[in-house]
């Protein structure tokens, strides 16, 4: 596959399709500057900004473009609610769509057929293999991003983090809570 | 089309695999083949809808054992040889072979940059208003296109409920076979889990996906 | 099971690879993996179906990628595993590996030339009357049973005729995950390609299936 | 897949799980004594003989047994009759059901995915792929073998073939035409 991709880019560079800074811009933003932080401090935000957290479920790509987040992946960006009696999980099946701009690349279990077969049939199933064992009276919806809307779980709160920082709260906010395949971390975690 | 792409519900892959504090990237040619998709979606010469039927049409034995940015490659190689941008000798060769022909002006970082900060949104000026609202009940079509779609197999033919107009997007079934961009309303349909994979399955399981008008009738 | 090889109606496999003057095996390993196969099958340690769900049990990368001897040679590998008749050492070594367990009795050419003349018929007495006759319209089920079934997904949910009672037969859902033999009325469902494929599909198509009463529900 | 297979013999015998009378029963059986032949035969007899053709789609396990083929694979025999309108053709896309005691043991494109994936959706595209052009009026009836039924066409008898003996009638008939997936061969295509 190195051999391959080597003669893809030395062909498009050398029939002048792209220029090398385009491919090293690309891999250093995604790499080094967009990744799951950006969701998390939208998600701290609506954790502790009530006018923040009601504009962010009416209109998500605006809301988040307010923290400086959006564009490639992002145009059209969805947040769901956690609530006690709600769990939200999303999944493509169809390929591996992800709001780059605010968790980054997907993992490679996101892309993989095991989730993507099962996200929508056995949830339940899937989260348990994820650590997430959630009682059976809670309601899972899962939402397969078959069009060009991105998805971005605002899980619950942590109990025991009253008066917290958005940045200490950002803290608690893992990649995979805002996928819906986790939950985000405790207090007690954050010393661990 | 119903190729392996469309895999909702299927059995038999095992369980998911995670990987702890997994990186962005497992391999310097996996950045490339990341980077080389994007930039040269960049110059617009075919679409995203273009490039995920291409990769889907890979032979299901194929794109079941490729790995993810292994796709990519495979699809960017047959991409650039349906659009006449290079050779079977070239790839082989692993250059450009005289005469070459250049590309009118290459993608730079500027345009790179510009692609991410602003991304490509998808919604457009509706011609005429939506047929479906909230609340109505809608069945998945029937239906089995051998070109490009993004109507899972999964909920063809089950009857779901609209929860959210989403407003008026690119066709991707048009965009990728006709590269037209021929917008129709796009819409938020959820079923539930019973509905689509029997009463034996979880009560308390709810599936939602996007499903633009022509894929959708009044249930 | 929701397998790889439940590929009805399936897109992006390809022409038909027509061999002429086709050999009846393509390689002595192929008559050996035929043989061992069939010859082990008449001790009767798995049934049939338990062999079929096995052999649809390999994952659909490995599936959709072995020759179809080959899928033979790896189910019969699982199989000797699951059922304590080998280990994987042995299959390394290639050979038996002291203490031997011997089996109770080896399959002898008659019993295979029986096998082969009187075969084994899959009607039992009945319990019951049939629910269903010929003319009536039936609906398949949409079921998603992770274990062996016999009802493909393209017909799941649609609406056919019944054509034929064939019998009261084995149930193969039964018989492969209890490898009790459960019997249910047997019937052969005509559905029409349009019901199946869409408005746009063949309207001079049918497709008949054998569904067992479990399958169908009155439509 | 050599030496898998001879790891598996070696094991089998070793333990003594089969002769090896027994494997080459099967292989001598599958691979010299059962085959097309024995189909053709039967089609003939019921291009010739109107009391066994009523029988054989009345009963074809009972009527086949009595040219002394059935047993393995064909314990539930169903003939299917082609007409001027309609055209039989047999597939099984589970597996590779395949009625062995009168046809044989099945060729790789009856076992392949393009055929299994494509036979119950596109029959008409698929047969012109075997050379077949049906006209768009005659109906396809495909026959998906999900149970122990196993299905043998019966084509339409070739034109110019009155008075021919069963023996000769038998040369035209070919395994893809008792599939569905061919037609008889004609009386010209004999003397080439």
């Amino acid at each position: 596959m190195q051999l391959r991709v080597r003669a893809l880019e030395s062909i498009l560079l050398e029939k002048g399709y792209v220029e090398p800074a385009a491919l090293d811009e690309l891999i250093e933003t995604y790499e080094k500057k967009i990744g799951p932080r950006n969701g998390a401090r939208v998600v701290a935000k609506a954790w502790t900004d009530p006018a923040f957290r009601k504009w962010l479920f009416e209109d998500g790509t605006a809301a988040v473009a307010s923290l400086g987040y959006g564009g490639r992946s992002a145009n059209h960006l969805v947040a769901l609610e956690n609530t006690p009696s709600v769990h939200n999980m999303v999944v493509c099946t169809l390929c591996s769509c992800y709001p780059w701009a605010v968790l980054g690349l997907p993992p490679l279990w996101y892309k993989s057929a095991p989730y993507r077969s099962r996200a929508v049939a056995e949830p339940r199933a899937v989260l348990r293999e994820f650590g997430v064992a959630l009682p059976e009276d809670v309601e899972i919806r899962v939402w397969d991003s078959t069009a060009e809307l991105r998805y971005l779980v605002v899980p619950l709160r942590p109990d025991g983090t009253d008066g917290w920082s958005e940045e200490k709260l950002a803290d608690l906010v893992t990649r995979d809570s805002m996928v819906g395949t986790g939950l985000p971390k405790r207090p007690g975690d954050l010393a661990a | 089309m119903n190729g392996a792409a469309d895999m909702g519900g299927m059995h038999g892959f095992g369980p998911v695999t995670i990987e702890p504090n997994e990186p962005v990237f497992h391999a310097d040619w996996e950045k490339k083949a990341f980077a080389l998709n994007m930039a040269i979606g960049v110059a617009n010469i075919w679409n995203l809808d273009e490039f995920r039927f291409a990769r889907e049409s890979l032979p299901p034995p194929q794109y079941l054992n490729m790995s993810y940015y292994g796709l990519w490659v495979a699809t960017l190689e047959n991409m650039m040889l349906d659009h006449g941008m290079t050779t079977p000798d070239e790839l082989k060769r692993g250059h450009a072979i005289e005469p070459i022909k250049k590309a009118e002006q290459p993608v730079n970082a500027a345009q790179v940059a510009n692609m991410i900060r602003c991304g490509s949104p998808y919604d457009r000026p509706a011609g005429a208003p939506a047929k479906f609202k909230p609340g109505d009940k809608v069945r998945a079509r029937n239906m089995h296109p051998k070109t490009h779609t993004r109507l899972p197999r999964y909920v063809r033919g089950h009857t779901g409920e609209v929860v959210r107009v989403v407003g008026c997007h690119v066709f991707p079934d048009s965009n990728a076979s006709k590269r037209v961009e021929e917008p129709h309303w796009l819409y938020t349909v959820r079923f539930e889990g019973r509905e689509l994979w029997g009463p034996d399955s979880d009560p308390k399981v709810r599936v939602a996906i996007e499903a633009w008008e022509p894929y959708l009738e009044p249930a």
